[in-house]
């Protein structure tokens, strides 16, 4: 699983790059989710799959019986979801506001903290 | 150990404290000073600490490494926490007379200690994973900040900065997550263990590039530093103050640690790639730099010239190259926080930071005069400014390595630096304003304190680090000898017990 | 979003989400849980709520802005580590106080401890985060729907 | 294999047999989702969608034996109720998305 | 507190008590010269004073000053001068709001260069080196509210700060291969540092930065353009010291690099031909300043050859020289001064007539002039007489030396008769018609200098045995003996100043048909180094906005895009030099398996494929929604909780955005078939990369002791069934903590967004 | 007993499949938005609710029981108000239902532009 | 007293005793304690409590029953390859007053298959339905009115 999860991870970059160089924010804020998906996928691979045993002591016991999957990286992912989320949710608030202001979500056509005309004449 | 979760602690609370005060502005602006002049007192009291006892550690939660997640100081950390801090004084200082009430009131106050607090995180953790939360911690709290006020350009240069942060941020947590599945561990004291025993040279190489890649990034190395002069000039001033000092150091101390205790077997094969970066790092941003007419926009891209330096010494990877990039980190913070603080002043006299439409200042302020030319002459390394000497080691490392080229660079980007910093001070003081009926803007008592203090503040340490550069230099010196061997180091985080 | 239908099910749904989003929180430590899911759970709750009712009704059963939820989360999640740093010396460390060591060296009582707060201070940064988010583009968006303009 | 499970027997195929129907359900589903061609149509895929997905972890809770899984289920018939919920909303506000398909289509 | 100051200043500068005040500096400068003197005695017997300081003990450098020969002599021009200077400037900017900030200047500029020739330690005297540097760019800058005089000053700054880079490096190479820094030591260690393969590069370096400073060709023009600055300044910094500082840094440092054919010839070439051109240019000038200026040039061209000499009487020749040209240059700089101030025009044509209304003044500049033209019993003589006794002795190519020596020599006679004779005699002009003399702390520090010409020149031991002799014992490395008379009998240097004489008389009177032919043969632009600054400037300026312009070029779209190219070609680097991986086997998957891998996968192409944002949206919620149930799959519960939760509520927000959001219609440019392929091929290669990346990770063993450790410790130590919160909550709290932070101020930023917008700016709803 | 369990639980498991599917075909064939949810909110929550059920009877575990009926308590609960909600959103949209006497081939629906 | 909280007081009783805290327990609890309060009725007092539930009971029963018998009508429109659908928008009046009982009475509209809640009218007194089989218009509201609303309305009075 974790070659295909290999290959999956491949498709999820591909496809996220693809709409974060579209110059469209609203796209790219699409792939900044599909990307953030990506990483956690990657870190939860990497840590390798043990299916469907998950992490959890029974009442009384002292240990998981058996082998059991992996915790560490879940709660990497955990916290790396939750952060990619804050991240996520203000990118989202600043593109709206962008567009607001602006008028525009097509990132070529933000110009103005960096003028066309900019720079010494 | 206290002094390791002071700075963040100390940092954190005063922005939770700051958040509850929202309906009060004096008592938040004295919460946020009295914040910074904690973290300042307690990152003194850690490197005091560790420039005598060497390399401490602290398991948090008292789970020991490599279980938990340990915090270490060496002296590099150390050093860093304390600009921090002095960084973080002078900005709040500033900040009194520079922020608007609005903003205070929706959380600058949080988001300026927030940001400090993901700063010291980030120096001060020995974990790796810990090191992207603080990453992360630093960056949206840059975020609120660099947004704040909302004008037009304001978020332009927000969406680009936030853009590009954020692909290199991803790419942090895939490195982590690959390094992680390697080796098993993210204490990076077992990193450097593990790393070394590790066969599969891809995987090295890959974690390797991608680190080289997310932290350039945030040092905003040569090609992808895009998204600094797209936005360092758009905040305001006490906000691009910080960034401008401290945020790319962030990545630049990330590189030195990565480099110095994990990869540092991989450094003779990187060595070629990362000099070519730092030269064409300093070259790029120095003419950026020339191509401005705007006082942080030149500044901006000076930024990027004099990360290419301090990368220069890591490169080279020699005692000495590393002694001279800790000493340019640890100036060129204070220097360069100082010259955005100058360019607030400039402005708010002026009424501009276009050069075109600044003048006459060598003529009304020669104080200001004075105070722009100590921190500009340090950065274009003029001696005996602490910029000269961190540029005098740097080139002697380069030279002493006999790597020529990048030495020449080196100077020749000084020369630039001269250049460009001369416009400003062509424009802005000697050349009279262009509208002959210009009256500055007098200031009132609590706004030339605020603005003036801080600016003659760290006027003052940058000669005095040029004057008295030797204790400075011997702290680097230590700070240098640690990453070389950090068995000190290692054996701190490692050996920290509960 | 003005349905009868919708109020009377957030009626009900809200309360029921938010004690569930408790008993996730609660039991977080033993069974998939804790402070992230409650306080999700606790956010989706007060979601609903909104979109059934509106911004300010979801405020005002809040009684507090949610930011200074968020801010009251940090301060607690900031006070169980230090209660770990004053206690034991180590920041975040687990404190217990209501468990005792037996004679075989068992622990005995009940785990509850810093660690709880810890959690409560997550669950309350996640309900006061997300809504500080949801609400406030919300209030935005319905402003400038007011505002007639030409896209 | 179908589902990778323990299960023997009469509930072992049911359950095999079970989670092909949902299979199929699922990428009927996400054809309508993709062809809408209107937005309300979009939006019943999506809640039939997390309906199915509900149930696939009500199957894999029992193949598995691992009622922890449920919980997991429990949380998404929450969200996916505010989901629906949030999209009607998105209609119901921007009429013009959902009554005439080609608008949204625009190229 | 800027405006306190500056009235502080005006007050300073115009008061009644301040008449006195201004006279301060220059009384300051008389008693450190005065105190110099009294070390006259002890170093003319051969004796150095060394002070020493640790300063920077890590990198070798410490505040050592020695006081020998050669830094006394330089000592006193500078104090000396400086005081005469500082007390013209008192007189001549009196009125001027500017006073207090030129004499500051001026007196930070003498310490700077007293600590230049002072320092023993070669980074010492860097510090200085750059500090004059400085102080020279304010100075020339004086009048900044003049485009031309910043200008000007730009370019004294560039092209000495240029210099002082290269410097800087040939003193480190030179540190590194003598193994000290202090010049003090060099002496002892002269046959190793020039037998280092080294000493080529350290000796280029070093010399290119005495060139610049001392403006010797190709870096000669921003002398003459210094001349903006304020006449007092030409004269002290631009003719009597800082520009001497190239030739005192090859004096200084003879010990270890000189002595050589390279030096030798690098230095009699690049001097002479400096001379000769220079004497050339200035006789074209009409401003006299500027004629000064270029023979100031020449006087450093004749200096550096004469040092390239190495002979004993070649450096006698330059050291009683570098002393009677302080003297009469900044006599004469001063002189100039006086003319322009009383008469307002400094131009040789515009005067005449002078000699009837200013008397002192004439007597003055003549007697600088003679010594300017080496006329006997004038000091200028016996300098003269010694530098053609050395050109004679020079070891090789004597004649060249001598020839250089008197061509420019004889052009020195006919301008020093221009300066004293066109303006003083002659019709009144318009401008010289009102002269009158200038007050005595004008007229004072140039009779004094012109006196001491004369003085020296009747006197020639005091200065050969208290100035030329411990010079040259300095430069030489070891005592030297030397006697200066005024005559020598008949001899072949006599010969040569009678010739040189009657060339320059010759010159003089010729002087307008010269001048028309070089303005002729100058049009072409051959020496016109100048333009060489011109246009690396204009360059450096083109090529920074051509450069900024393709870099960073305000579109977000080339920033990602070669940030992921970086990116790509740093990773597959990585892959390819590392080594590759090995083939991947197929996985066996169950139904289900592939099922929602490819529900996931399905959903993740179809997002950028769809021109429907809702569509995109809906399958991003599926997406999201898929990858949970591949948690669920792998036992990770809490993570497909929170992902369910977290996806649902980013849809939920983005739905809300989207009522206010434009459709995903491309911008034109990214939707171009050809962009689009390129966007896919350089997204597919970074996607692949990190998909190779994780599978190398796969192939390595695992190491699974940390969570061993959880999943042991947890109920026992941690008192929790959970394993994965209690990772969260307590075996790594911080990440939590931090990770809280995260969440806290990512909603405090958004709400800043949201609720602080300026009032005034133009919506762009509008637009 | 458990034997008994396991034939029901497996009867609902397939049935309750076999109405997922029906539901998801009609969102597929049926004409319109309306029509469709009537397929997805009836036969979805039906099929979802046996499935549950099926859990319920043969997961045994302490747990099982509460988090079943919960699960289908609520869908029970939001699935008919979501559908109101779209329904009524569409409707306001200004959607008019398919009519069966309409000329419009069914077909045709999904393929405009 | 609330004969529900004593009810609910008795089932959490039953849970302490049992040990374990489980929704089994729980109904079994709730189940117990309901037909002891039944069978001891007359120490109440006049009382809707059991009236109440038995309508609830039966609510559900019918719900479930009209579930059952008219999905087969809607599965049977969805596999065979013609549309025997004569969908149509019909008013329905509401006899439902309070926000709750129109929620029930517009959701279990909903859940049975055929007819789809689609608003309720701003005076709050008739209920838009999509019916999928309205060739009789009348005759769905009829059924409606008699066989759904009633039974909410007698479980909630
Ligand atoms: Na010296
Ligand atoms: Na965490």
């Amino acid at each position: 699983m974790e070659t295909a999860l290999a290959v999956l991870v491949a498709i999820l970059v591909t496809s996220s790059l693809y709409l974060m160089t579209s110059g469209h924010m609203v796209r790219f804020l699409f792939g900044l989710l599909l990307l953030s998906n990506a990483a956690n996928l990657v870190i939860f691979a990497a840590g390798r799959l043990t299916y469907a045993e998950p992490a959890l002591i029974a009442p009384g016991a002292l240990a998981p019986a058996g082998s059991v999957a992996n915790a560490l990286p879940q709660a990497l992912v955990l916290t790396a979801i939750v952060i990619s989320f804050g991240l996520l949710a203000f990118a989202l608030v600043l593109v709206y506001r962008a567009h607001q202001s602006l008028g525009t979500v097509d990132s070529d056509e933000m110009r103005v903290a960096e003028p066309r005309d900019g720079g010494e004449a | 150990m206290v002094l390791l979760t002071a700075p963040i602690l100390i940092a954190l609370s005063t922005a939770v404290l700051t958040l509850f005060a929202a309906g009060d502005r004096r008592l938040q602006q004295s919460l946020s000073v009295l914040g910074s002049v904690a973290l300042l007192v307690a990152s003194l009291l850690l490197a005091g600490t560790v420039l005598n006892d060497g390399p401490i550690a602290a398991t948090m939660g008292g789970w020991s490494a490599p279980f938990g997640i340990t915090l270490a100081a060496d002296m590099l950390s150390a050093a860093m926490v304390v600009i921090t801090g002095v960084i973080a004084v002078a900005t709040t200082v500033y900040g009194l007379a520079d922020i608007d009430p609005a903003a205070e009131r929706v959380g600058y106050h949080s988001l300026l200690h927030g940001l400090l607090a993901g700063v010291c995180g980030a120096f001060l953790t020995a974990d790796i994973f810990n090191l992207y939360v603080w990453f992360e911690v630093m960056l949206i709290a840059s975020f609120g900040l660099l947004a704040l006020g909302g004008t037009r350009a304001q978020l332009d240069g927000a969406v680009k900065y936030v853009a590009l942060n954020l692909v290199s941020t991803v790419a942090f947590l895939i490195a982590v997550g690959l390094l992680y599945g390697a080796t098993g561990t993210l204490n990076m004291a077992e990193l450097r263990i593990a790393v070394r025993a590790l066969d599969d040279d891809t995987v090295v190489l890959v974690t390797a590039a991608m680190f080289l890649f997310t932290f350039g990034v945030k040092a905003a190395l040569f090609p992808v530093f895009f998204w600094l002069p797209a936005s360092y000039h758009t905040p305001s001033v006490a906000v691009s103050a910080i960034f401008a000092g401290l945020l790319t150091k962030v990545g630049v101390y990330a590189l030195i640690r990565v480099f110095t205790l994990i990869y540092d077997t991989e450094m003779p094969l990187l060595q070629g790639l990362l000099l070519t970066v730092a030269a064409l790092t300093m070259l790029t941003g120095v003419l950026g730099a020339a191509a401005q007419n705007d006082v942080r926009r030149i500044l901006s891209f000076h930024i990027i010239s004099q990360i290419g330096y301090m990368i220069l010494g890591l490169a080279l990877f020699t005692p000495l190259a590393l002694v001279g990039a800790i000493f340019y980190v640890i100036h060129h913070i204070i220097v360069k926080a100082n010259l955005f603080f100058v360019g607030g002043v400039i402005r708010r006299l002026t009424g501009s930071e276009d050069l075109a439409r600044t003048g006459g200042l060598w003529a009304r302020s020669p104080w200001l005069a004075v105070l722009f030319l100590v921190p500009a002459l340090s950065l274009a390394g003029i001696p005996p400014l602490s910029g000269f000497w961190a540029k005098f080691v740097v080139v002697k490392a380069s030279l002493d390595a006999e790597h020529y080229v990048v030495a020449a660079v080196a100077l020749l980007v000084g020369l630039l630096t001269i250049y460009s910093m001369s416009k400003i001070w062509l424009e802005a003081f000697w050349k009279a304003h262009p509208d002959p009926a210009f009256e500055a803007r007098p200031m009132s008592g609590v706004e030339s304190v605020a603005l003036v203090g801080p600016v003659i503040a760290l006027a003052l340490i940058t000669v005095a680090i040029g004057l008295a550069a030797a204790p400075f230099l011997d702290v680097a010196i230590v700070a240098a000898e640690q990453l070389v061997d950090p068995e000190a180091y290692t054996r701190a985080v490692l050996g920290a017990l509960p | 979003m003005n349905s009868i239908i919708l109020l009377a099910g957030a009626r009900i749904l809200t309360p029921l989400m938010l004690a569930f989003s408790l008993f996730v929180l609660l039991r977080g430590h033993n069974e998939p849980g804790g402070g992230f899911i409650g306080g999700l759970v606790a956010a989706t709750a007060f979601a609903l709520y909104a979109k059934a009712t509106s911004t300010t009704a979801t405020v005002q059963a809040l009684r507090m802005q949610p930011a200074t939820v968020a801010a009251l989360g940090l301060a607690l999640a900031t006070l169980a580590g230090l209660w770990g740093l004053i206690g034991a010396g180590n920041f975040l460390m687990g404190m217990w106080p209501l468990l005792a060591t037996a004679a075989d060296g068992a622990k005995v009582g009940l785990p509850i401890g810093s660690v709880l707060l810890f959690d409560i201070g997550v669950y309350l940064v996640v309900v006061g985060s997300v809504l500080t988010i949801l609400l406030a583009l919300e209030d935005d968006v319905a402003e400038a729907e007011r505002r007639p303009e030409a896209e | 294999m179908i589902v990778t499970s323990e299960l023997t027997g009469v509930l072992g195929t049911a359950v095999d047999i079970a989670m092909l129907f949902l299979i199929a359900a699922l990428i009927l589903t996400t054809v309508r989702l993709m062809r809408g061609p209107t937005l309300p149509d979009r939006v019943v895929a999506l809640d039939l969608i997390s309906m199915l997905l509900v149930a696939f972890l009500a199957i894999f809770a029992l193949a598995s034996d691992e009622s922890a899984y449920l919980d997991a289920a429990v949380a998404l018939a929450l969200v996916a109720f505010l989901a629906t919920v949030a999209m009607a909303r998105f209609i119901d506000r921007s009429p013009q998305a959902a009554a005439a398909p080609e608008r949204d289509e625009e190229a | 507190m800027a405006d306190v100051t500056n009235g502080l200043e005006a007050r300073i500068a115009l008061g009644g008590s301040s008449d006195l005040r201004r006279f301060a500096p220059a009384l300051a400068s008389i008693i450190v010269f005065g105190i110099f003197c009294t070390a006259l005695p002890p170093v003319a017997a051969g004796e150095t004073f060394r002070f020493v300081w640790p300063w920077i003990p890590a990198l070798g450098i410490d505040l050592s000053f020695v006081v020998d020969g050669l830094a006394l002599t330089f000592a006193l021009l500078i104090t000396g001068i400086g005081a005469l200077v500082l007390l013209y400037t008192a007189a001549y900017f009196q009125k001027h709001p500017g006073l207090w900030r030129l004499l500051t200047l001026l007196g930070l500029f003498e310490l700077s260069m007293l600590g230049l020739v002072l320092a023993d330690n070669l980074i010492v005297m860097f510090v200085f080196w750059e500090l004059t540097t400085i102080t020279s760019f304010l100075l020339v800058g004086f009048d900044h509210d003049k485009a031309d005089a910043r200008a000007k000053a730009l370019q004294a700054l560039l092209v000495t700060a240029a210099g002082g880079l290269v410097l800087l490096a040939g003193l480190i190479l030179l540190g590194a291969l003598a193994g000290t820094y202090e010049a003090s030591a060099l002496p002892a260690l002269g046959d190793m540092t020039r037998g280092d393969p080294m000493y080529v590069v350290v000796f280029a370096l070093v010399f290119v930065g005495a060139m610049t400073k001392s403006a010797l060709i190709p870096f000669h023009f921003w002398l003459p353009n210094a001349m903006a600055a304020p006449t007092p300044v030409s004269a002290y910094l631009h003719s009597a010291t800082m520009v001497k500082a190239g030739i005192y840094l090859l004096a200084r440092l003879m010990p270890a690099l000189g002595g050589t054919e390279l030096w030798f010839w690098t230095l009699t070439l690049f001097g002479g031909t400096t001379a000769v051109l220079a004497s050339v240019w200035a006789l074209r000038q009409s401003d006299m300043k500027l004629a000064l200026a270029h023979t100031t040039v020449m006087a450093l061209g004749t200096l550096a050859m004469f040092l390239g000499g190495g002979t004993v009487y070649a450096l006698a020749g330059a050291a009683a020289f570098l002393v009677v040209h302080a003297f009469y240059k900044a006599s004469l700089f001063l002189v100039v001064g006086i003319i322009d101030k009383q008469t307002g025009t400094r131009r040789i044509e515009e005067l005449g007539g002078l000699g009837r209304r200013m008397k002192l003044t004439w007597a003055i500049t003549l007697l600088a002039a003679l010594s300017m033209a080496g006329v006997p019993p004038l000091m200028g003589f016996i300098a003269k007489e010694l530098q053609y006794e050395a050109a004679l002795g020079a070891a090789s190519s004597p004649f060249l030396v001598a020839g250089f020596a008197m061509a420019a020599n004889a052009m020195m006679v006919a301008i020093a008769a221009n300066i004293a004779l066109r303006p003083f005699l002659g019709r009144t002009t318009e401008a010289t018609a009102a002269a009158s003399e200038p007050p005595f702390a004008m007229w004072i520090g140039p009779a004094v200098l012109a006196l001491g010409g004369l003085l020296f020149g009747l006197f020639p031991d005091v200065l050969g045995d208290f100035l030329v002799e411990p010079t040259i014992s300095a430069k030489a490395g070891e005592p030297t003996e030397i006697t200066l008379k005024l005559w020598h009998g008949i001899n072949v240097p006599l010969m040569m100043s009678v010739v040189t004489l009657a060339g320059g008389g010759i010159i003089f009177f010729a002087a307008t048909a010269i001048r028309k032919r070089l303005a002729a043969a100058e049009a072409g632009g051959l020496w016109d180094a100048e333009r060489g600054y011109d246009r690396a400037l204009g360059g450096l300026k083109a090529t920074a906005m051509w450069q900024t312009q393709l870099i960073q070029n305000g579109r977000l779209v080339h920033y990602v895009w070669w940030t992921l190219v970086s990116f790509a070609v740093l990773l597959w680097s990585a892959i390819v030099i590392g080594g590759g991986i090995g083939v991947p086997t197929l996985p066996s998957l169950a139904v289900v398996e592939w099922a929602l891998l490819g529900l996931i996968a399905f959903a993740a192409v179809a997002v950028p494929l769809t021109q429907s944002r809702t569509t995109a949206l809906l399958s991003l919620g599926i997406l999201g929604a898929g990858i949970a149930l591949l948690f669920v799959l792998y036992g990770a519960v809490d993570v497909a909780i929170t992902q369910l939760l977290v996806e649902t509520l980013v849809v939920v927000l983005i739905a809300v955005a989207l009522l206010r959001l434009p459709r995903l219609r491309l911008p034109r440019g990214s939707a171009a078939p050809g962009v689009a392929w390129g966007r896919l091929g350089l997204s597919a290669l970074v996607g692949t990369g990190v998909g190779v990346g994780l599978l190398a990770v796969l192939a390595t063993p695992f190491d699974r002791t940390i969570t061993d450790f959880y999943d042991a410790a947890s109920v026992p130590d941690a008192f929790g069934r959970n394993v994965v919160n209690v990772i969260l909550v307590d075996f790594r709290a911080l990440d939590t903590y931090g990770e809280i932070a995260v969440v806290v101020f990512a909603a405090l930023g958004a709400l800043a967004l949201l609720r602080v917008k300026p009032a005034k700016e133009p919506s762009g709803d509008q637009a | 007993m458990s034997g008994v369990a396991e034939i029901a639980a497996a009867i609902c498991l397939v049935l309750g499949g076999f109405l997922t599917f029906i539901a998801a075909l009609g969102l597929v064939r049926m004409p319109d938005v309306y029509i469709r949810m009537h397929a997805s909110t009836k036969a979805g929550t039906l099929g979802v609710g046996l499935i549950v059920v099926a859990l319920v009877l043969v997961g045994g575990g302490s747990g099982v029981v509460g988090k079943g009926l919960a699960i289908v308590a609520f869908i029970l609960i939001t699935a008919p108000i979501g559908a109101h909600l779209i329904g009524r959103a569409a409707y306001r949209a200004g959607m008019q239902p398919w009519q069966a006497d309409q000329s419009t081939p069914v077909a045709n629906r999904d393929d405009q532009p | 007293m609330n004969l529900f909280a004593i009810n609910l007081t008795i089932a959490l009783g039953w849970v302490a005793v049992a040990g374990t805290v489980d929704a089994t327990n729980l109904l079994l609890g709730y189940v117990g304690g309901f037909a002891g309060l039944w069978a001891t009725r007359q120490l109440y007092g006049p009382n809707r409590y059991f009236e109440r539930t038995f309508a609830a009971i039966g609510l559900v029963l019918f719900f479930l029953y009209d579930l059952v018998r008219s999905s087969v009508g809607v599965i049977w429109d969805i596999i065979t390859p013609e549309m025997l659908a004569r969908p149509r928008m019909i008013e329905v009046p509401l006899d439902a007053e309070s926000d709750l009982a129109i929620m029930l009475t517009a959701n279990l509209v909903s859940l049975t298959p055929g007819t789809l809640s689609i608003d309720v009218s701003p005076d709050r007194k008739r209920l838009l339905v999509h019916a999928m089989f309205a060739d009789a218009p009348d005759e769905v509201v009829h059924d409606l009115k008699d066989g759904m609303e009633r039974r909410i309305l007698e479980a909630l009075r």
